[in-house]
């Protein structure tokens, strides 16, 4: 496509053009930007530019106290919060020695999967809205805005909880709460149903998803990619399943994994996924101890012994990794947060050399990306 | 040849129910609630902007300037003054500042109150033309309000559907 | 009184603007140093002479021509112009000398003026008795019968040209 | 008022189609590039037409005739277009340029 | 490929057997303030076994800078997937740490190298021939900490701005 | 010609400007409606009664914004272009039939005429977006061009089908041919042809890609290309184009009505008339926005052989079928 290549300047070389996809631009959802070279429709090269949201999280980790940096830990995926938190107070947790009641175990795992199916449902819609099908947003938002309620009357905030605490969680679940989560799983079960046959089974959905994309299992582990993009490529790597943390360990639930590696296989395991965490809250509800909500003795100044440790959950994106380095003072020494949006994006410039400018879309979105995840 | 016409078929047949649950929906009641003509109801424990809580005895703000929510906020936005009156066994609270542009709502400032001098608002109206209103300063503001209302923040809102 | 008053003056009037659309395009489509608008005078040409065939009883050609010409003539060459034009559009004046663009006019003048004499000169046979009533009926029965050979031959020749320019196209493509 | 009935006249039409064919020709030589060529051969195919149109209605026995020959000059002229253009993007992959005397290296 | 952490640490053992000994630093400071008693007990050899419920990971490999792209090699050769890279800036003793984070896709094993290098200059090879996914990872480590690593083909901001000369996790970088 | 002609051509010029300015604002408001209702939100609500002054306000909004050309761009052409997209609709609509004597000029060749002016269309979208000089509107033409050439051939297959089983051009006539209880319709005239539905649904699929709807709407493509060939233009100029958008969907949908529903025939051969006409065709511009409102978009070598491997096989099928049920069985 000549006459594009004579649009753009300078940076062209024969039959090639370059167009920027980002940072505004409608599937980037956010501030990314993708610089592609492209020829005629066909990618040659797409160049990631992230960092437009960058906020040091790690610096600011180093210039506050133990808790006060847990309110940060909300804000880098803004979408499945809960599992960021849950790291970095585990973290915290297995430097001091602190070990979490039961009761708060049980909680934090119900609020993490509850807010894992929360974000996969935006994952859905902004996946379905990157493929042109703006309805099943607004259906997924719906169901989303009922965890958030349950979610918002638990912690008082609908993204951004704050809700553990080195030692537990802040508040105990009330009998609304109990109730609400379980209408919510009966509830969720026939939309499951509903939107396969609205989405999944959907002629248009499956051409435009089978065989696109692929990545295979070897560049996910060249790359660190996990979570959903390892899963879709046939590994079945869930830290859930290889570390299990918290309570993960008593409940039954299945890792789903398709071989395919394409993006209908990240699709499903997605939408697998939810059905898992439904039945991982009804268990955990079934199980729910009675008891405190918080470890008795915390300090209130915490100073965990020097040394360094980590912790490793399965946030809805993939693995999250905090690892702390204390120097047994009133604030961490270094954090680190090494989260999964940013190697799921890594992987983008290999995985998309030569797609069609709509697949390499479908693919991004397929790998489920939370900017500030990326930036920090 | 054969699986062809069985992905026409399935196609075709999966194209159709799509529309039929779309006109379905069609034909369900809405589940938005139109704000501002009706409003949601906060939850208890909704984290709104800070506010100083009053003593129901004595008429006057509970908190005595002990400092704990500004050492415990992250972002550095509250400042509070106090000063030592004669014959009164606390300080009491003479500048109570909340930065509200740099709040993240996180909710430690309450937290780490031990008198429970300050709670959350239920007030999530908030929208300014100028950056300055957000500086807000709420012992003026528990000052300047009726000295005894039941409760600080009407309920404005209504049950949605 | 059932003609409308001035109707030979619209009617005459709508004429002489189809001319004048015609000889517009056509000159649009040969001086104007922007390719894209050359193909836009092809097609307001292209309008004109549409509406030279209506005033010539034929209105099932007028749509054809435009059916044709804009709907497959332009739209293809601008589309070849979007694959193959390197510079947007612009014809350089550097390689139009002077001479060649005097060559060309006094070309074209000449023949202009010989056509014409010889046209409005010639011994024409005396016109019809009855005007064709622009029946597509007619053109169809004579497709298909006297001149089915030259019918089949043109398809021939279409599906040939599909073939050559799919094979030509796609000779120095690399992708598929 | 012979100027309003113009449309009655053959003369008109015929020196129309000279015209455009004038045009055409002028275009032909004067156009650097290829496309621009074509635009003015496709002038050409239109002055034939028109000529054939307008003996057809004045002076032709068989009203039909005439109105046949317009349609396959048409299909022609489609042809033409799709291998004309196919053989310029051709040339501009390997030449990338579609200025006629840039090409002169075809001649040998 | 192994079966065991043991032979893991067996394998890193022989591969760093002919190096010199590293210097004996700390594995963390003692701050000034702090007692003595709650420092983590040196560990007595580079290549560590250690318990994942008290720290997050199996196996704990310290080498020179020199042997990284051996170490990242020996992971590549054994399955592991990269997790992380970055770097912790040890002021106080004028050293840079790299971590390199690694684990295992189909077992639960999780390890951890880390190589040292002086703050004046922090070299050292880049493994992103070996693990792509390091390529963003080292881009991030040199930008916040200013640690090079030879060889990288792109080493330039990723996240912070273009221009940006600073450091910002460095201990004496102040905003 | 008599002394009325003139009066009455023009009066129905103005009807049908007044018809598609209007239908095209307020099928924006059941478009928005429509869709709100599929996502169960109110949609707009307040301007107006139930939002119903909504066009006005943004066709107000629209007016009083600038048309602003990029630099670069062509600006004779940049103009033109929204200028030409109107033109293909509005002298669509002057041949269609509204009821029997309701039609601004009953031609012979009202069939070609619909579709030798759609053809401009193409051309306008494709010159405005290689005016506007964008890298997008480039790409978003070159979509639209193949796309509505390769959905051009199984329509016109189509088209011709229904030639060969009404044996006229005239639209009047054709509908008149469809008179009597609904099973006349040519959807169900399976004695002509007995893949007649299926014809019909060919038809709608090929109207949806001409007229660039979802789920075919690569060229706009908002997720991909920003606003594709659009992208550029603001204020009144994009207003022309979806005005343009909404006229070329009446057109489409009449057409449909004419060719395959019975135009202004009631389904129970009594009271025949406009409402029927304007029925069948609203219940068409429904279904394609229900469409738009369910399926997400197509990609684009999926569309193409959409239409090369299934659409254009089978409407030739359909096609030599009829030819042969209508040689052998008459």
């Amino acid at each position: 496509m000549s006459a594009l290549s004579a649009l753009s300047s300078g940076e062209t070389k024969g039959e090639t053009f370059v167009i920027n996809v980002g940072p505004q631009h409608p599937a980037t959802h956010g501030v990314l930007r993708l610089k592609m070279t492209m020829d005629g429709e066909y990618i040659t090269r797409a160049e990631p530019v992230c960092g437009y949201i960058h906020r040091m999280h790690e610096k600011m980790g180093e210039n506050r106290t133990w808790a006060q940096f847990l309110p940060n830990t909300g804000r880098i995926d803004y979408l499945a919060a809960m599992a960021y938190s849950h790291a970095y107070v585990g973290a915290v947790e297995r430097a001091a020695g602190i070990a979490a009641p039961p009761r708060a175990e049980y909680i934090r795992v119900i609020t993490s999967e509850l807010n894992r199916i929360s974000s996969h449902l935006v994952w859905f819609g902004a996946f379905l809205l990157d493929l042109g099908g703006f309805t099943p947003l607004l259906y997924a938002f719906d169901d989303r805005e009922k965890i958030l309620d349950i979610l918002e009357a638990l912690t008082g905030s609908r993204l951004t909880y704050s809700y553990y605490r080195f030692g537990g969680v802040c508040n105990d679940v009330d009998d609304d709460f109990i109730r609400g989560t379980r209408e919510f799983v009966a509830f969720m079960r026939p939309r499951m149903k509903m939107y396969h046959s609205l989405v999944t089974d959907n002629i248009i959905l499956r051409k435009r998803l089978i065989g696109i994309g692929v990545i295979s299992a070897e560049m996910c582990r060249q790359y660190g990619a996990t979570g959903p993009v390892i899963r879709g490529s046939g590994v079945g790597y869930d830290v859930r399943k290889s570390e299990p943390y918290s309570v993960y360990r008593d409940l039954d639930f299945d890792v789903p994994v398709y071989p395919e590696g394409d993006c209908m296989a990240r699709y499903l395991v997605r939408m697998e996924e939810m059905v898992q965490s439904l039945r991982i809250i009804e268990q955990a509800l079934d199980k729910l101890p009675a008891g405190p909500v918080m470890a008795s003795g915390v300090p209130r100044t915490l100073k965990p012994p020097a040394g360094d440790c980590c912790f490793a959950v399965e946030a809805a994106r993939g693995r999250l990794l905090v690892r702390i380095v204390s120097d047994n003072k009133e604030m961490p020494y270094r954090v680190r947060l090494r989260t999964p949006s940013f190697c799921n994006l890594s992987l983008y410039e290999e995985a998309s050399q030569g797609m069609m400018l709509p697949d390499a879309l479908a693919l991004l979105g397929s790998l489920d990306l939370v900017i500030p995840d990326i930036d920090r | 040849m054969k699986a062809l016409l069985k992905e026409i078929g399935s196609g075709f047949h999966s194209l159709v129910t799509g529309m039929r649950i779309t006109l379905g929906q069609f034909f369900k009641p809405q589940v938005t609630v139109h704000y501002p003509h009706e409003t949601l109801k906060m939850p208890v424990r909704f984290r709104g902007h800070i506010e100083l809580v009053r003593d129901p005895q004595t008429g006057k703000a509970i908190c005595f300037a002990c400092k704990a929510c500004e050492k415990a906020c992250p972002s550095d936005c509250i400042i509070v003054e106090g000063v030592k009156r004669e014959g009164e066994r606390r300080k009491s609270v003479t500048e109570f500042k909340l930065d509200f542009t740099k709040c993240s709502l996180c909710g430690s400032c309450v937290e780490a109150c031990k008198s429970e001098a300050i709670r959350f608002s239920k007030d999530y109206n908030l929208a300014s033309v100028s950056k300055e209103e957000f500086i807000m300063d709420l012992f003026k503001r528990l000052e300047s309000e009726q000295p005894k209302p039941p409760q600080a923040q009407p309920e404005q809102s209504k049950e949605a559907a | 009184m059932d003609h409308f008053p001035a109707q030979d003056l619209i009617v005459g009037t709508v004429f002489l603007l189809c001319v004048a659309t015609t000889v517009a395009g056509a000159l649009l489509a040969v001086i104007t140093t922007r390719i894209v608008r050359a193909v836009c005078g092809l097609a307001i040409c292209c309008v004109g002479i549409a509406g030279l065939y209506y005033f010539l009883h034929s209105p099932f050609l007028a749509l054809m021509e435009i059916l044709v010409y804009i709907g497959a003539v332009c739209v293809t060459i601008i589309f070849g112009i979007m694959l193959a034009e390197p510079d947007l559009t612009y014809e350089s004046k550097r390689d139009t000398t002077v001479l060649w663009g005097i060559v060309a006019l006094l070309a074209g003048a000449a023949i202009c003026w010989g056509l014409s004499r010889l046209g409005l000169q010639g011994p024409w046979p005396a016109p019809p008795a009855q005007v064709s009533d622009g029946s597509t009926k007619a053109i169809g029965v004579s497709l298909l019968s006297t001149y089915s050979m030259a019918f089949e031959a043109i398809s021939l020749v279409l599906f040939v040209a599909i073939l050559g320019a799919l094979v030509i196209a796609r000779a120095g493509r690399t992708k598929a | 008022m012979k100027l309003l009935h113009a449309y009655e006249q053959a003369d008109v039409f015929l020196v129309v189609a000279a015209f455009l064919l004038a045009v055409g020709i002028y275009g032909l030589i004067r156009r650097r590039t290829l496309i621009g060529m074509l635009i003015s051969g496709e002038i050409i195919f239109s002055a034939a037409s028109l000529n054939f149109m307008a003996l057809n209605r004045f002076h032709a026995p068989d009203p039909t005739v005439g109105q046949v020959f317009v349609l396959f000059i048409m299909g022609l002229a489609a042809a033409e277009v799709a291998i004309a253009l196919s053989i310029i993007i051709a040339v501009y992959r390997n030449y990338h340029s579609i200025k006629a005397r840039e090409l002169a290296d075809l001649n040998g | 490929m192994i079966s065991s952490l043991q032979e893991l640490a067996d394998q890193f053992n022989k591969l760093i057997a002919q190096d010199v000994p590293l210097p004996t630093t700390p594995a963390v400071p003692v701050a000034a303030g702090a007692q003595v008693g709650t420092a983590a007990p040196e560990p007595a050899s580079p290549v560590q076994l250690t318990d994942h419920a008290a720290k997050g990971f199996h196996l704990d490999v310290r080498l020179r800078p020199e042997r990284v792209v051996a170490a990242a090699t020996l992971m590549d050769e054994n399955g592991f997937a990269i997790d992380a890279v970055t770097g912790v800036d040890w002021m106080a003793e004028g050293q840079m740490e790299v971590v390199y984070d690694f684990f295992h896709p189909a077992h639960a094993w999780r390890v951890v190298v880390r190589a040292r290098v002086p703050r004046e200059k922090p070299e050292l090879p880049t493994i992103s021939e070996i693990y792509p996914g390091a390529n963003w990872h080292e881009r991030e480590t040199h930008e916040f900490f200013g640690i090079v690593f030879l060889g990288h083909p792109n080493l330039t901001p990723l996240l912070l701005p273009e221009d940006a000369t600073y450091h910002p996790l460095r201990k004496d970088f102040k905003a | 010609m008599s002394i009325i002609e003139p009066f009455r051509l023009l009066l129905f010029l103005v009807g049908i400007m007044a018809f598609v300015g209007l239908n095209a604002a307020y099928l924006v408001w059941v478009e928005r409606k429509g869709a709100a209702r599929f996502q169960r939100r109110p949609g707009p609500t307040e301007v107006g009664y139930g939002g119903l002054l909504q066009p006005i306000a943004d066709g107000i909004k629209l007016l009083s914004k600038q048309l602003h050309v990029p630099p670069g761009a062509d600006g004779v052409l940049f103009r033109a272009a929204p200028l030409l997209v109107m033109i293909p609709a509005m002298i669509g609509l002057a041949v269609v039939p509204f009821s029997e004597s309701l039609v601004a000029r009953d031609t012979n060749v009202g069939l070609l005429m619909i579709f030798a002016f759609g053809s401009i269309n193409v051309m306008a979208i494709m010159l405005s977006g290689w005016s506007s000089r964008n890298k997008y509107a480039i790409i978003s033409a070159a979509r639209i061009v193949s796309q509505d050439v390769a959905y051009e051939i199984p329509m016109l297959l189509v088209v011709v089908t229904m030639l060969m089983a009404t044996g006229t051009m005239n639209l009047n006539e054709i509908v008149q041919q469809q008179a009597g209880w609904f099973w006349r319709w040519n959807i169900f005239r399976l004695d002509v042809n007995p893949l007649m539905p299926l014809t019909f649904i060919i038809f709608f699929v090929c109207m949806l890609a001409e007229t660039n709807r979802a789920p075919f709407d690569m060229a706009e493509a908002e997720s991909e290309l920003v606003a594709g060939a659009f992208t550029e233009y603001a204020g009144m100029g994009f207003g022309v184009f979806f005005i343009a958008e909404y006229a070329n969907i009446i057109l489409g949908c009449a057409f449909a009505t004419i060719l395959f529903l019975g135009g202004w025939q009631s389904p129970f051969g009594v009271w025949s008339g406009v409402f029927w006409f304007l029925l069948k065709m609203y219940v068409l511009v429904f279904t394609v926005i229900w469409v738009r409102w369910t399926f997400p978009r197509t990609q684009f070598y999926n569309l193409l052989n959409l239409s090369w491997k299934l659409l254009i096989p089978i409407s030739l099928s359909t096609l030599i079928l009829t030819a042969v049920v209508m040689k052998v069985l008459k």
